[in-house]
């Protein structure tokens, strides 16, 4: 009973103090001011940095929800290796099925990791220049695998054979 | 701006329908109506369960054959203006569970998406989309509802 | 409740959904009543029925997960993850132990906010809004802890086979946050229980409705919280591996009534933070996946699992190129499906909505019949008995 | 007085009483709702939208047949509703005093008592698409019962508005009685001249204060609590919502009003908060709305604010209660209404 009395009084303070205060008021402002000026960001699905533009990504989409876009300037990203697109997903064919995640080899190879998500969660701790210096650590037969989905240059480039 | 689009922008029923997804998107959806963080009160959209009184009808799940009948049938007892909007990945093109398919080949169990059975007015991805998303797609229906006659 | 009698009189049927403030998800509920008074009722599941099994059927088991995981967006983890035990039991994969804390601690955050959606959906049955708000507001915590350790707030995909998404690991800062957030949680926690607990108008509602005996819920298997707020001290988690570096109670409550379900679940939330707490702390350094495994041939291996709700199975074979053969999934809300359809007869009609909440049902599962076809008996899904035999009204 | 300036007056001020009433009673739901918000710890809509905009809104919506036994007198119903609850405010306000007796105490009850009846009305028409007509295969499956009568749950909830006319709404009537009796008369004029004398001759720009107040007496003090719980159970709201109870019931009888008819529904709805809480300002404080009298029917529309807000503040603390809790609850409150009205007599 005195514990009740002592809530009732107390809530009784506290709401009064939220109604007249607006006082511990939880709605997030930030997302208010986000959406009444129609700016909330959209996904990040792709790390530009991070990726080495094999287009593995694109071809083992089930939906074919990747397109690979041409840089204008391609950038380099290792001795002799040159970045020459990026992946850019449409996300209304996308079925979040991290196919892509998974397959991308900077991932699947090391397990190291990952720099592309399909849900923005990117954030890797290795830089690229590190990822690559790694030995590729897969069975033969996946990487044969991978050979069919990304261009065999880049294979030879991951396991260290083009330095 | 008319007094009629003024009063379409300025009071907005919602009405969640859960055609079967996976749980997923429709808590989602009810965190955007009823938890205090979000919010979507404030932006002038109230949360009903009659559809008679629904204004935008927020669609998730992938349809499922048993749940399209009732689905229309919803959508028909809804008032026209009326707006509808497709959440998650589910609702927009079926998700997993119509495209990776193993070797049955068709999925017979889905007939959806959302779009197959009912116009569909604005898509919000995501599996599952954020809290924020959801809101943005709801207000995006308001100048549909704003413009129609 | 009172026995379901052989040859009750019935005055009337009161049939709603699948579209339904009080049920959310889609099912039917059908009450046969007299006056107020609840005499049967009857519970249609079949609506979310999406053929998960069969898709599964045939696809590599890497990517099984991904669909799994997908069968339930409240406990997406134990999905993925009893899915994943399958496999590392069958082909003896070992796993590290930084990764089997990683999915315990991710297993718990996602505990807490199923059970807080619980709270939500059980105050908002009740009709108290500002209760159910309040619950959904304090279940952001863990769903921004889910955001930031799997990068999404629903399906957080942390398990895959032999570990965890790299992405998941758990980094010093991110072990600071967890510390900082679980505190804070706590102590409005306790206060919002306290309230609920001290308010006389929630507990005249809930004290003493939807009995449920001990004896029936062993009777029809109505397994986790559901079944130890009947005094049935029953949990999976006691027998996993998993779990037995972690130092936690199992809360048992011997009154069986809808108020014992709701606070059952509410200790149970106190007991899971200090899981999290333990993992941690007492995090080992290691690797986080194993990856030295190729899929072959395998048995059938069943796996049980303690969810949020009962007791989960998942099995399934591998053929030799380590496909999926015969998945086979039983979430726990079918077992509790025939209690929540028990307990509920002899109350108010408003009552016994609460009852069948307060079992905290979850429908999308897959759902068959038996049909005798000519003497033969085989498996169909509901969509081919309607084909065959016309869609009665 | 001259009858054809009587008449003259009568019109003009249930004109100008409707339109205030109108434009005012559509401002509460937003206050009430802007309140709970803030206990609830969020902002919350604009004050405007849940009453004004609203309404407009549906009154702008596309036109929708209701799916009814009775499709017409379903629809009816609400043009009703809106005529009772606008008589029911308009005979507490002083032109209507003296015409044929309703201005009593008998007309705001039997008034009240109609505006029940239409929810039972109401609720035994609609036959809304998310119950039993609903596309779904669930008679496949046998159920242990078979061949009973299938409902809508709008027709239960018809029977829930029966037993709640029957017994919920007991606790109001006995309070309502309390000034009457203290003032020793059936009539509105009888209880504003027990507690307000100064108000029957003062210009129309003065504002008489009541001298004292039923309010401030213990037995009025206490019909006042019960009226204010009687007050709940006459409007639906939460803690005694059963028959709108959204966990079964969904919305009752009203499910299917659609548009114009929905604005309807909203028009009348808000349209009893007001007069309610406007008779009790009038009842039990002694400050009549007289459309006349401005600043008598300001300080008449500020004090019926009090009712909506304790309103809102409870409704956001309170679960349903079902016929459990219910069946009590009003048995104990008339029980206070008797005391209170066994006391008044001494007054
Ligand atoms: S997650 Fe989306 S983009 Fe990536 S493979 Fe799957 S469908 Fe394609
Ligand atoms: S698979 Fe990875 S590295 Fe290759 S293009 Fe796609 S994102 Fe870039
Ligand atoms: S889109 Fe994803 S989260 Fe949403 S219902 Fe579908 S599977 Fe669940
Ligand atoms: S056995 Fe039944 S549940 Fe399983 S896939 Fe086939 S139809 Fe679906
Ligand atoms: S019962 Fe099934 S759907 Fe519900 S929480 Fe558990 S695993 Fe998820
Ligand atoms: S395996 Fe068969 S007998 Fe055993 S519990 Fe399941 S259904 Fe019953
Ligand atoms: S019973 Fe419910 S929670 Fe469990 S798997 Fe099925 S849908 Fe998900
Ligand atoms: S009884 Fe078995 S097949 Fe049927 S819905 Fe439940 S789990 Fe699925």
């Amino acid at each position: 009973m005195i514990t009740f009395l002592r809530l009732m009084l107390q809530g009784a303070y506290r709401n009064f103090v939220r109604i007249v205060l607006k006082a511990d008021r939880a709605t997030s402002l930030e997302i208010r001011n986000k959406v009444l000026t129609l700016s909330v960001p959209a996904w990040e699905t792709v790390l530009d940095e991070m990726c080495i533009g094999c287009g593995g990504c694109a071809k083992v989409c089930p939906t074919q929800a990747i397109t690979m876009v041409k840089l204008e300037k391609p950038v380099e990203i290792a001795e002799g290796y040159m970045r020459e697109q990026v992946p850019r997903i449409d996300l209304t064919k996308c079925i979040f099925c991290l196919n892509c995640h998974d397959f991308c080899p900077i991932y699947s190879v090391f397990g190291e990791a990952a720099p592309i998500h399909a849900r923005d969660v990117g954030s890797p701790k290795l830089t690229l220049r590190e990822i690559l210096k790694k030995p590729i650590r897969a069975p033969p037969e996946k990487i044969e695998e991978l050979k069919k989905l990304i261009p065999p240059e880049t294979v030879e480039f991951l396991r260290g054979g083009k330095k | 701006m008319g007094l009629k689009a003024t009063a379409r922008k300025n009071a907005i029923h919602a009405m969640l329908i859960y055609a079967v997804g996976c749980n997923g998107c429709d808590i989602e959806v009810l965190n955007a109506l009823l938890s205090p963080r979000y919010d979507l009160e404030q932006y002038r959209v109230l949360l009903t369960w009659n559809p008679r009184e629904a204004d935008v009808l927020i669609v998730t799940g992938c349809v499922p054959w048993q749940m399209a009948e009732p689905l229309k049938k919803l959508y028909e007892m809804v008032p026209e203006p009326k707006a509808v909007v497709a959440v998650g990945s589910c609702a927009i093109n079926g998700n997993v569970f119509k495209n990776m398919v193993g070797e049955i080949g068709i999925n017979e169990e889905i007939a959806g998406p959302v779009e197959n059975i009912i116009p569909v007015d604005v898509k919000v991805p995501g599996c599952a989309p954020r809290p924020e998303d959801i809101i943005a797609g709801a207000v995006k229906g308001v100048p549909k509802l704003m413009e129609a006659p | 409740m009172t026995e379901r009698s052989k040859d009750v009189v019935v005055e009337k049927e009161l049939s709603f959904g699948p579209v339904h403030p009080a049920l959310i998800e889609p099912f039917r509920i059908r009450l046969f009543v007299n006056d107020e008074i609840v005499e049967d009722c009857e519970l249609t599941i079949n609506i979310p029925h999406r053929g998960v099994e069969r898709l599964l059927e045939g696809l590599p088991v890497e990517r099984a997960l991904l669909i799994t995981e997908r069968v339930c967006g409240i406990c997406s983890n134990v999905h993925a993850w009893n899915s994943v035990r399958v496999v590392e039991s069958g082909l003896n994969i070992k796993v590290p132990d930084r990764a089997n804390y990683i999915r315990v601690l991710i297993n718990e955050v996602q505990r807490i906010a199923s059970h807080l959606i619980f709270f939500g959906h059980a105050f908002e049955v009740l009709g108290h809004e500002t209760f159910s708000m309040r619950s959904f507001l304090l279940r952001e915590v863990f769903m921004d802890l889910m955001a930031y350790i799997g990068g999404n707030r629903v399906m957080p995909s942390v398990p895959v086979i032999g570990g965890i998404r790299p992405r998941a690991d758990l980094t010093e800062s991110l072990k600071r946050v967890i510390l900082e957030r679980v505190d804070d949680f706590e102590k409005k926690y306790l206060e919002f229980v306290e309230r609920v607990v001290a308010d006389p108008l929630v507990m005249s509602r809930l004290t003493g409705v939807g009995l449920m005996s001990k004896d029936e819920a062993i009777k029809y298997h109505a397994t986790g919280p559901t079944g130890r707020a009947s005094g049935w001290d029953y949990d999976v988690r006691r027998m996993m591996y998993e779990y037995k570096p972690f130092d936690f109670n199992v809360v048992v409550l011997p009154e069986g009534d809808n108020k014992a379900r709701v606070v059952a679940r509410a200790l149970e939330v106190i007991e899971s933070l200090k899981i999290i707490r333990q993992v941690v702390k007492n995090l080992p350094e290691g690797p986080i996946v194993n990856r030295d495994w190729v899929p072959g041939k395998m048995d059938f291996t069943t796996m049980y699992f303690e969810t949020f709700r009962g007791e989960l199975m998942h099995s399934y074979s591998l053929d030799s190129q380590g496909l999926i053969r015969g998945y086979k999934i039983r979430t726990p809300t079918p077992t509790n499906l025939a209690a929540m359809e028990n307990v509920c007869i002899g109350d108010h009609v408003t009552d016994a909505v609460l009852t069948i909440a307060s079992c905290d049902p979850c429908m999308t599962c897959c759902n068959r019949v038996e049909v005798i076809d000519s003497g033969k008996t085989r498996i169909m899904s509901e969509i081919e008995i309607v084909r065959k035999y016309g869609w009665r009204r | 007085m001259d009858p054809v300036l009587f008449i003259a007056g009568l019109i003009l001020s249930s004109i100008v009483a409707t339109i205030i009433a109108i434009f005012y009673s559509l401002v509460l739901p937003g206050i009430e709702r802007k309140l709970q918000a803030r206990v609830q710890q969020r902002i919350g809509p604009p004050v405007l939208t849940p009453g004004w905009w609203a309404v407009l809104k549906f009154w702008y919506k596309g036109k929708a047949e209701p799916i009814a036994q009775m499709p017409l007198f379903y629809k009816s119903l609400i043009w009703l509703g809106i005529a009772v609850v606008l008589l029911l405010f308009l005979f507490s306000t002083p032109y209507w005093w003296v015409v044929l007796g309703w201005g009593s105490v008998l007309g705001i009850a039997g008034f009240l008592k109609l505006e029940e009846v239409l929810y039972v009305l109401m609720g035994s028409q609609s036959q809304s698409i998310l119950t039993t007509p609903m596309p779904m295969n669930d008679l496949v499956k046998g159920a242990k019962v078979k061949g009973v009568l299938r409902e809508f749950v709008e027709q239960h909830s018809a029977e829930r508005a029966l037993k709640m006319m029957a017994v919920g709404s007991l606790p109001l009537y006995i309070a309502l009685l309390v000034p009457f009796v203290a003032a020793r008369s059936g009539m509105i004029s009888d209880v504003i001249r027990a507690q307000n004398p100064v108000y029957f001759n003062s210009s129309w720009l003065s504002l008489p204060l009541p001298s004292n107040p039923v309010i401030l007496t213990v037995p009025g003090f206490l019909a006042a609590v019960v009226y204010f719980v009687g007050y709940l159970m006459l409007l639906n709201e939460k803690p005694f919502s059963i028959l709108k109870a959204k966990v079964d019931v969904i919305e009752g009888g009203v499910l299917e009003y659609a548009s114009k008819l929905r604005a309807g529904y909203y028009l009348m709805r808000n349209l009893l908060l007001f007069a309610l809480s406007s008779i009790f300002v009038t009842l039990f404080i002694g400050i009549p709305f007289d459309p006349f009298m401005p600043l008598c029917f300001i300080l008449n529309m500020i004090l019926s604010l009090i009712l909506p807000i304790a309103m809102a503040i409870l409704v956001a603390f309170s679960p349903i209660l079902t016929f459990r809790q219910i069946y009590p609850a009003t048995v104990g409150l008339s029980a206070l209404g008797v005391l209170a009205l066994i006391l008044s007599v001494s007054l």
